[in-house]
């Protein structure tokens, strides 16, 4: 188990907030929004494409997985219809600190940047 | 042996002292009650609250209502208070000449000064004289980055950018030459074009230097000393701020305008004098100390004050039934403050810390409502209802009970609406004096310093101590300790300054700092509760010398707070008196001293019993 | 054209501006330099510091020193200053009736109050009588819980503990009932055993509300009035603390005794008045007021003052070769300050903040060594050096040069050790004053009241903002902003307040937050710059009226800080006038105004260069 | 790899410090007093034996791993002589935050909580 976590480290050594995400046209634009969200707050990411075999997993499966890969224990997950949600590796599974419609991706964005940063979220 | 309930009905709680009194005289205290005061203190509303402080402490004393001999209730003045509150600066910018907001995420940083051109009209500027760009709502921030850069490449030194998204960080980072950003400017399309403009963005963590001085703004627009005096103004608006822009239009201005807010008129028993009210709560007090005892105030009609006057002494009227024409203003207590209120004229939601002042009055009414309030009890109860002492009287028997406490003493009543002090040499001469302004006008600069809105929010902030949700599972105090929770705090608390209340906790939303919120508490309650303490003790105190006062014997409400105890010990402490928190009967902490007094007071005068029952029934 | 550098030697730092002068005296600024100020001002050891300036000015100018027609420097008046800070209030605990102090992690919460005995001796304790139970050095926590339980078993009531180590959350995690236990208390041995004791834990965020409180230790120990009186100070010194312990002695005491100081005599031009040091800041300023213009200042031989004033006074006599009679103090600025000290008698290293006073005094010199220094430096560079106007003209005339500024104008030069003002109708009168106390008393006052003992973290804590790192990765800026770092912050950061210089960040080793720093560094710079700003304009306004001011340009280094300047804008802004950090030539800030008003007076009196270079050579 | 971490979870719900040693008597009483330093700070903590086939690990290496495992981030390693380390995961593994002898157990415990709660160390 040492082992396994320490290979899973060497990919994200420098600390990022991760985005998974399912590889899909229709959720390209939230990507950038998510990805324009975190980076107006300064807090650096890095998106990753669900692997295979995690086709079925939800906005929240994916955030939160996206979380505990994360070296600042933050995570946003996009399903393939572009809805997001916000975790937090402190968290519970099924308790995500927030969600929304695609409409709602660059609020996301700076929402999990904040979560990091330490400062009340954007409404 | 005889069962007697001492009752003391405050403005907002009235609390009640069981006890059996033998026949010599001597006390057995059996138990303290409290519950809210219904309706306005002295009226005959208050019968209810009365009814279940007394079934409360019956209760808790274990003994049947049915064998109580008498209530005992305070010959009490009704003292009323009321709370207005004025604005006497205003912000008005006229045409759009600065742009003073503090967005969360500026870009860049430095400062850079052009002319203002619209993204659009980039491309057909000439090459050499340095412009700003202004970015217009809905533009892409690649788009706009682009545009930039392609102006920057054909040689338009582009200085500076004014953008309306949350874009400033998106803009600044593709851009091939680092520029100041300023960012979230609502309302970009009112900024002038074609105008000589400053943009300037400081380093995190600090604040402008160029555009907040005179000389700075000066320097940038090359300005002569007569122009700069016009804009001294704009600097002086500026200063604290992370970020800024200031566009040069020929009429362009701002003002810091004054508003009269009218004259107050003081009227003292030997003199009269007039205050104008945005002189400030330093120069009211002033004022008023020179005419004291007061015996009315009035506020110039047609003006701010005549006003807020007006709205006080309608209430009082109507509370009291007495018609407005009697209603006399004994005491003021003026407190400078500010609120926070939009700029007229900003491009971007500006706010603008204004100055106000905070009036408390406070009102005597006349005793005809006892009387009724007593009769009516009597029918409730179905037991004789005495009116004993005077209020301040039997404040001090009660505080007397206070192990430690001796004579001379003086109490401090800390109430909702008023801060009452008596001071007594001896058991029987007790001198007495009803200040305006307690824990209601506390609650209230608190709601309106921070801009709450929500004066329950603001009661909670003022009774319980502060905290930040730091992470999901821990929170941070006001004193540095950190706690730890096994479950995950709700989203909506994180990062949040969260009020810790019997309750739970709860988030305050609004975007001041954990230490802000603390100040503006802290700064409340100085300027109400120990301005008020040490006007009380100067008032009551022998020759007006507070060292001549051996004990000071804290009372009340707000007495119960976490800190206005340590505050007021800490003012009076230079006079080398002791003071400090009532514990009425050792038991009670600072409640329950009226009620107590009355319990005492009877007991001593056994002798006069069957005439005051006989007055009572009469 | 003639090739000159205007020198101005400051006490900290030394400053050029190198410039060509035409024909018909027109000016052509070519650039400016400083160096660190070599030696006292005023000596001949500036000469390599004026070496240095002189060098640099002419390099960034791209000119050859062989070229070089003159070096201007000011007829300066050589003012010092000296500092030096007195406390003048003691807290002494006789016998141990108190334990004060807050310790990081108390255990459980609530109030004990029973009689002190030793761990060992708990099974010797008869049931029935409440106990506070003392754990001396080196007992294990699981053994004193043993002994506490096993007591209480018996029915004996521990109601709270007093324990060497930190080990309060140990031992009460491990009892059967709860009760507080004050922990870290070092020398508990000296705890009397036997005696009656209260032991006080608030819960987290909180402060102790009994034994912070008078009356709270009479009920406690039911002490009559006599008796309460004397414990009145114990309360007050325990005011805001977590946790507490008073023991009754029968003997035991606390006092705040003052500590006598001494008397200082200012003698003014026609009056001559004594002030008590220990009667604070605000008397001794009000004083001076009353004796002001200042001839000289004298100690108490024999006490504190006298002391500190011989000191200042022996130090400018070696500094300046001038006999100690002939040093005479022209000017002082006293502040109330605040020093934590070891509290004597104290059970767990105790620290109380003691009040003190800070004097900063100047000293005027004659002007002797300027001469000799001129003679040096002409030996040394080669070329004529002329001895030019006086400093404040010269500083006027640089300050003019600010875009925006006019006359009337008032310059405040905010240096090292004297904050100097002058103000000009038109430019050939100027009034001028040298008020004792500037940026090296901020730096002292910040280095004492945070207790550091090191002047160069002071210097640095009061010139840059401040930091605190919340994790590995991330700090927390002042104003609420997060930074992030993609390598970890060493481990010594580590939830620390860092001050974040420009040759990297520095944590700062003590326990303070980093509010708490703010608030002493924000204080410190209030007292003693806005302090004298207002009082330097005062004297030299036209008729004292700061209103017939037209502008006020600041300058000197204290003036490059990031918030005196804002300070000072807000200070002056109720007087109407424009106020600003000054912009020398529109591009050296507030920096080099004296050197290059030099110059600007040479170009405007080309006539008498020869005369000033024959003096100069004489 | 998504379930593998979240199998992890399950173990580790209530968020601890995690101190993993070397079972070995030498230690025990380093173990204790570790405890006691966590307990006293008010932060809990979970101890467990090194895993089979980790026998060779250094207090480091063991409080890198037990940093990883734990919710809170923090973790100690006590070796079979009772030399301790105190880590955090988000730091780089050859970058602990401390290390001493078993003489200083009392205070690694303290350490240990204090990262977690965020007050400065104890010296
Ligand atoms: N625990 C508490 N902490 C701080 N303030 C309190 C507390 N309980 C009551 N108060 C304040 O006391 C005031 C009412 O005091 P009280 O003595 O009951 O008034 P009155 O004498 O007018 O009936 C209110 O302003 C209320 O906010
Ligand atoms: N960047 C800065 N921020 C704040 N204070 C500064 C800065 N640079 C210098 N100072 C302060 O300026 C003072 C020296 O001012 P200066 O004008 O050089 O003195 P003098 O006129 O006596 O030579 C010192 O107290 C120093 O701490
Ligand atoms: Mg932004
Ligand atoms: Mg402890």
């Amino acid at each position: 188990m040492l082992s396994g976590d320490l290979r899973d480290r060497d990919k994200r050594d420098r600390p990022t907030v991760v985005v998974r995400y399912r590889p899909d046209p229709a959720n390209r634009l939230c990507l950038r929004e998510i990805g324009a969200g975190l980076e107006e707050e300064g807090v650096p990411f890095r998106a990753e494409p669900v692997e295979r075999g995690q086709d079925h997993a939800t906005a929240r499966e994916l955030a939160y997985a996206a979380a505990l890969a994360s070296h600042l224990g933050v995570g946003v997950g996009v399903d393939a219809a572009g809805n997001t949600c916000v975790h937090h590796a402190k968290l519970p599974p099924d308790v995500p600190v927030m969600a929304g419609p695609p409409s709602t991706a660059r609020r996301m964005g700076h929402n999990a940047a904040r979560l990091v940063v330490g400062i009340a979220f954007k409404k | 042996m005889t069962l007697v309930v001492g009752v003391d009905i405050g403005n907002s709680t009235t609390e009640a002292c069981a006890a059996e009194i033998d026949e010599d005289g001597r006390i057995g205290y059996l138990a303290g009650a409290l519950a809210r005061t219904s309706g306005v203190k002295g009226t005959t509303e208050n019968v209810a609250g009365v009814v279940e402080a007394v079934r409360d402490a019956l209760a808790a004393a274990g003994r049947d209502p049915a064998g109580l001999h008498a209530i005992l209730i305070n010959e009490a003045t009704p003292v009323i208070s009321g709370l207005a509150m004025e604005t006497i600066t205003e912000t008005i910018i006229t045409e759009s000449t600065m742009i003073g907001h503090n967005p969360d995420t500026p870009g860049g940083a430095g400062l850079g000064v052009g002319t203002t051109v619209g993204l659009a009209d980039l491309p057909g500027c000439a090459p050499g004289s340095p412009v700003i760009c202004v970015v217009g709502a809905g533009v892409d921030y690649e788009r706009a980055a682009e545009g930039i850069n392609a102006a920057t490449a054909r040689g338009v030194p582009v200085t500076g950018a004014i953008v309306h998204g949350d874009d400033a960080n998106l803009i600044a980072n593709r851009l091939c030459r680092a520029i100041p950003v300023v960012d979230e400017v609502t309302l970009v399309d009112k900024v002038p074009l074609g105008m000589p403009a400053a943009v300037e963005v400081a380093e995190p963590g600090r604040t402008i230097r160029t555009l907040s001085n005179s000389y700075g703004i000066a320097t940038v627009f090359q300005l002569d000393p007569e122009q700069t005096r016009m804009i001294a103004a704009v600097a002086r608006a500026l200063v604290g701020n992370r970020s800024a822009v200031v566009v040069r239009t020929p009429t362009g201005d701002i003002t810091d305008r004054r508003i009269p807010a009218g004259g107050l008129t003081l009227v003292g028993e030997t003199a009269r004098r007039v205050v104008e009210v945005d002189a400030g709560a330093e120069e009211i007090m002033a004022t008023l100390r020179g005419v004291r005892p007061l015996a009315d105030a009035a506020g110039e009609p047609g003006t701010h004050v005549g006003g807020m006057l007006a709205r006080v002494r309608g209430t009082m009227s109507e509370l009291t039934a007495t018609p407005v024409g009697e209603v006399r203003i004994k005491d003021v207590l003026a407190v400078d403050t500010f609120v926070p209120q939009r700029v007229t004229g900003g491009l971007a939601g500006e706010f603008a810390l204004e100055n106000a002042v905070a009036l408390a009055a406070m009102v005597r009414t006349s005793r005809g409502p006892m009387e009724r309030l007593a009769a009516r009890l009597r029918v409730a109860l179905g037991v004789p209802v005495l009116i004993g002492g005077v209020e301040a009287d039997m404040a001090v028997l009660g505080a007397l009970t206070t192990p430690g406490a001796g004579l001379p003493v003086a109490i401090l009543d800390l109430g909702g609406g008023s801060t009452d002090a008596a001071v007594a040499a001896d058991e029987a001469r007790v001198e007495s004096v009803h200040l305006a302004g307690a824990g209601d006008l506390v609650t209230s600069l608190i709601d309106s310093e921070l801009g709450l809105e929500n004066p329950g929010l603001a009661e909670e902030i003022k009774k319980f101590p502060l905290a930040k949700a730091e992470s999901f599972f821990h929170i941070r105090m006001e004193d540095g300790t950190a706690r730890f929770f096994d479950e995950p705090l709700p989203p909506d608390a994180f990062a949040r300054v969260l009020v810790l209340t019997d309750t739970g906790m709860h988030p305050i939303p609004a975007r001041h700092t954990m230490e802000k919120i603390r100040q503006v508490r802290r700064a409340a309650k100085e300027r109400v509760f120990v301005v008020n303490a040490l006007r009380a003790l100067e008032q009551v105190a022998p020759r007006g010398n507070i060292r001549e006062i051996g004990f000071v014997v804290v009372l009340g409400g707000s007495a119960l707070d976490f800190e206005i105890p340590d505050m007021i010990a800490q003012a009076v402490a230079e006079f080398g008196i002791v003071s400090g928190t009532g514990n009425v009967r050792g038991t009670e902490g600072p409640r329950n001293a009226v009620a107590t007094g009355l319990v005492a007071h009877y007991a001593a005068n056994a002798g006069l019993r069957g005439e005051l029952v006989d007055r009572a029934l009469g």
